[in-house]
């Protein structure tokens, strides 16, 4: 296995999907000569050519409304929007068309179409750009929403999603891009909607995904130290939601914690939580706690962003709480 | 053009207007649900453009949609059928008056948020540019949609990247209640395409000869240059927005005077005046029509409701 | 007190406010000379006149950044959109600006915005025309969301809210304009922010708010007749969140179900119940249960729809189930 | 145009152009945070156009804000402080460099969704017409903005509702790594306007005072017919779009050739040609500048960074 990061892993699955099908392209803001705005489509330009990929305007209506179009007639385009930020100047597209278009023809239509879309917050972009808005995604059906944690996964998760028939969120986070995991040789793919355990562990579990499997995974290795070996569950897909893992889990712990980056109301962890509930009431000893960010817009300055994202320190508090 | 041909486009245009009659009275009648919007008056718009296309032409337009789909040679049966929320419908009961499609008739819907479907088009269009064929793809409109965003973003998209695509602008003069100068910086929607410096042309739209010579024209124009153009169709809707509209937007007396030009009645002036047939003939074409239409309706009447399992088909393809 | 319907109650609200304060005005599509898509706004352009009725261009980011600047600069705008589904078209504005104007520039600006949307599904509309997507909207701290479930607060609120001076989603549902209620004579308004017991009772507690309500009401209706006496709980407003009548409420009865229109995976249930579980925790005698909408767009077809829909029966049968 | 005006245009470019190049010193030291746009280059837009404004006009832009902050009298110290995200800042440190606003000032921003700004700009003169008023909002925007929906629906609604907006379009040839003719069916920009047939005109945007003189006109004929005009200002930002910004999409020559006609020469050169003032004069004020920026950041430093509670403050009104 390769020890590789995880924008290398994305720029892979993208690069092996377009040599695999030539259906594949990709379509977004400065993701050809500029090499795209987080360096994941480096290179492509100069490979595949402007056909393949494709500079469009500041138009986030015409770059994903354009990409259903093109699904539509059978080609297999990635839309890639800057930041998801910039989603919700297309979210009629990404919610109530794509996921919409097969069920409401009565099947006759096919949209698959891959948006790539990083987000996450702690780079002091200020509160228009740094959201980590991915509940609201998952709440319509029709729509897949895939957020990996690790390099392996962002590969394989991301290979499928570009060979799915449906639409599909990809979701990154920018502060991510750096981390390095082990990478399978050769080509392989992991299925849409499998959740999986990233550390064993009996004495509590962890329910997160994508930046919060990286806090999470520090937060166990501390609370290791003091003998408290946590299981961490990484959802992977938010929809679908696989909850086998967690409810096993679960079982065996009695505990959970929820992290995620987002806002805590409203957010994944009530959904999780509310599950847990409801499917292992006989296993729950302590309330779920979740850790979430901090229910504000996020500020520029430094000192208070940081104060309003989930930190290590709070997952470590928050476990040892339901441990309590 | 033939005779034929301008003898079934004739028999396209009664089979809207009946069909949608009908249609109106089974909305009354509580067996039609949802919103419906008719194309009565507009008739010869969808006829004209639908005739001059080749069939590997793809249409898309909004809601008002039943039109399209006839001209684009989805059935009667499966249009009234899909109206009745049957299983039999072409959406099988699952979309409704604004949601007829048939991908295999190169129809590829009626969508229902307003100018939503322009950078679809768009998009349609470049997934033939990248296969590499030149099939136009022809997205109809009302003027109403011409100040939204996506109008914009799809117009200028299709120049930016040659896209062959046709947008057809449906002046009917009115969105909903709206009148197109309260709305609209300018009343002439073809002038919108000078800020993209497209071409682009306009057209009487109660003419059906009219509209198909200037869509023949403007399809080839698109093939031919691998360029969009913006035809404007001068036209005029002769009911109500939808089923429910009070219509106090507009005198009865406006709508009475554009009933005299109303596109059968002209097509069928135009065609005994030159003598292309006889008022038997064409008396005969409607009778056959109201066959069909009633015999449509027995259709979609007789047709069963969607199993209970439907629901939850089609939410994904996997 | 008289017996008014929704429809005249927010009608009143409107009326009332726009006579009391002059830089109140409404801009939304068809407000003005149609008379209001769904006869809310009847008869005001003719009282009013267009400078404060204002008919729009079909332009959702117009209408809604449009009233955001007015309000900047001082007005009061009421931006009505036609429904709640094509606020996707104008997201970034509802959910992305407006809610973070005032703290983004470190309070120098306010948004004394509201903005009106009906929705709800049942009337055949199809899949991008029957949402109820309020839990979406209400993640976004920095955004207040309003949804009333009878005459009474549907007017008390709407005043408030057009006095406030933080942008407001309020939501209305296009069923419930002909459900009547007692409505008190004379001025009132409704603090934002503070649930209430609809109906009074110690088996179970039912959460709801807008349709829910009217649903729960009937079910209520008759578990009574079956011995069962259910307690009510409207939350009136989804963001800020007023759980303490909740509690209360839970900590008598012990069990609970929530019942809301939209979907059930992320929706307002999830949170609800997180949050019972964690504060009242001890309480807590069965799995609280959740009715809502199946997780499919929503189908043209009558039966089916109405398959989807949450109905009265579902309610009673949850309450039951949660009493076992 | 009077001599002191004329040096205190000269005093504000100077002093965009030093902030900045300190600013990008400062954020290479990590010191400032985020993303953080550089006016250089493009200082005599800012410097023209609000210079032109009576004080009740109200200015509205985008990110690349600094230079319209420091136009419209907001102090170094707050634009520094802000940068630096300290409690002295303008938005208190929850803004940043994309987030300068003063609406004493009538700076009503800088906005960072691009094009976002601009229907907010239409509902700023559509509450001063409500309010009965005739001050001009003055919106500015990058060529890249004019691409995407927000633009079409803001300059629609300007136009049907006559309301008083100058649109300004600040045309530096690239959005990001785009350039205007690879995203824009007209590279032109002014040409747009013509879809709504809208009042417009065009300017070199290296050339103060001509940006003065067209925005002065356009600003009264916006008063005066209660009109919006759309002003497209040539120009060319002479550093990378943000501070990470590898430049693949140009050459090193021809930043270069543009560097040779930069506005602050331009008009250094204008000045002392048309014997205006002596080149030791602007040299004085060149110093001034220094020290004004030196002290700018020595009260950012010192400044207190904003308090835990801070987090909390300002979420609501109420
Ligand atoms: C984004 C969006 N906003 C509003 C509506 C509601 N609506 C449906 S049709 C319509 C009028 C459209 O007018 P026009 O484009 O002229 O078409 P016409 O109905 O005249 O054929 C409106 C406002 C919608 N469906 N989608
Ligand atoms: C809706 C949206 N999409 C994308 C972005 C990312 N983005 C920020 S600035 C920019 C380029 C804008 O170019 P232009 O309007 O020409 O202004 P300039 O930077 O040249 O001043 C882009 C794509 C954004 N902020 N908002
Ligand atoms: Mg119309
Ligand atoms: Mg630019």
């Amino acid at each position: 296995m390769a020890k590789i990061t995880m924008r290398e892993a994305i720029s892979q699955a993208l690069m092996e999907e377009m040599d695999r099908d030539p259906s594949v392209f990709i379509m977004g803001e400065e993701v050809g000569v500029w090499g795209g705005t987080y360096a994941v489509t480096k290179g492509f330009y100069d490979k595949y050519g402007p056909e393949r990929v494709k500079d469009t305007p500041i138009a986030e209506n015409a770059i994903i409304g354009g990409a259903i179009g093109a699904a539509m007639v059978g080609q297999r385009p990635i839309a890639e929007l800057m930041t998801i930020n910039f989603a919700f100047s297309a979210m009629d597209y990404i919610v109530n068309q794509a996921p919409k278009l097969h069920y409401m023809f009565g099947g006759q239509f096919k949209v698959p179409m891959v948006i790539r879309a990083v987000g996450g917050g702690g780079r002091q972009l200020g509160a228009t750009h740094s959201q980590t808005p991915d509940v609201i995604f998952a709440h319509f059906p029709g729509l897949k929403v895939v957020s990996p944690g690790t390099p392996e996964d962002a590969k394989g998760l991301l290979k499928s999603a570009i060979r799915s028939d449906d639409p599909i969120m990809f979701i990154e986070n920018a502060t991510m891009y750096q981390i390095r995991g082990e990478v399978p040789e050769g080509e392989y793919t992991i299925p849409i909607g499998v959740s999986k355990i990233q550390r064993p562990g009996n004495d509590a579990t962890i329910v997160t995904y994508a930046k919060g499997l990286e806090l999470s995974m520090q937060a166990a290795d501390q609370l290791a130290k003091e003998g408290i070996q946590v299981e961490i569950v990484d959802l992977r897909s938010l929809r679908p939601l696989d909850m086998g893992p967690v409810l096993e889990s679960f079982k065996k712990t009695n505990r959970a914690v929820i992290v995620e980056e987002g806002w805590k109301s409203y957010g994944i962890g009530a959904e999780i939580a509310t599950r847990i509930y409801t499917d292992a009431f006989d296993y729950v000893d302590a309330p779920i706690l979740r850790v979430a960010q901090k229910e504000v817009p996020l500020p520029y300055n430094r000192t208070l962003e940081q104060s309003a994202l989930p930190q290590v320190t709070d997952i470590v508090a928050a476990v040892k709480e339901v441990m309590k | 053009m033939n005779k034929e041909k301008k003898l079934q486009m004739y028999r396209e245009m009664v089979l809207i207007r009946r069909l949608e009659k009908r249609g109106a009275e089974l909305y009354q009648a509580g067996k039609i649900g949802g919103f419906m919007h008719l194309y009565i008056g507009q008739e010869a718009v969808s006829t004209g453009i639908v005739a001059a296309r080749e069939p590997r032409d793809r249409v898309i337009t909004a809601y008002r949609d039943h039109g399209v789909a006839l001209n684009c040679g989805i059935s009667a049966n499966e249009v009234m059928a899909e109206l009745l929320g049957k299983a039999t419908g072409m959406s099988k009961g699952k979309g409704g008056s604004m949601h007829m499609a048939d991908p295999d008739k190169n129809m590829w819907g009626g969508h229902a948020i307003v100018g939503g479907h322009l950078p679809i088009a768009s998009g349609m269009a470049l997934g033939d540019q990248y296969a590499g064929n030149d099939n136009v793809t022809i997205c109809m409109f009302g003027e109403g949609a011409t100040n939204i965003g996506y109008f914009h973003e799809a117009l200028n998209l299709s120049k930016i990247w040659g896209l062959r695509v046709l947008w057809v602008c449906e002046n009917n003069e009115y969105g909903m209640g709206t009148a197109v100068n309260r709305a609209s910086a300018v009343s002439d929607i073809r002038q919108k395409a000078e800020g993209y410096r497209m071409k682009n042309g306009r057209v009487n739209g109660r003419d059906v000869l009219k509209v198909h010579d200037a869509a023949k024209e403007a399809i080839d124009y698109v093939r031919t240059n691998s360029e969009p153009y913006l035809l404007e169709v001068e036209t005029y809707r002769l009911r109500g927005h939808s089923m429910g509209d009070p219509e106090r937007y507009r005198t009865q007396d406006e709508v009475l005077k554009r009933k005299e030009n109303e596109p059968i009645r002209t097509f069928r002036k135009q065609l005994l005046a030159k003598k292309t047939t006889t008022a038997k003939k064409l008396d005969e074409i409607d009778a056959e029509v109201d066959v069909e239409v009633q015999k449509a309706i027995e259709f979609a009447e007789a047709s069963p409701e969607p199993a209970p399992e439907a629901l939850w088909e089609n939410v994904y393809v996997e």
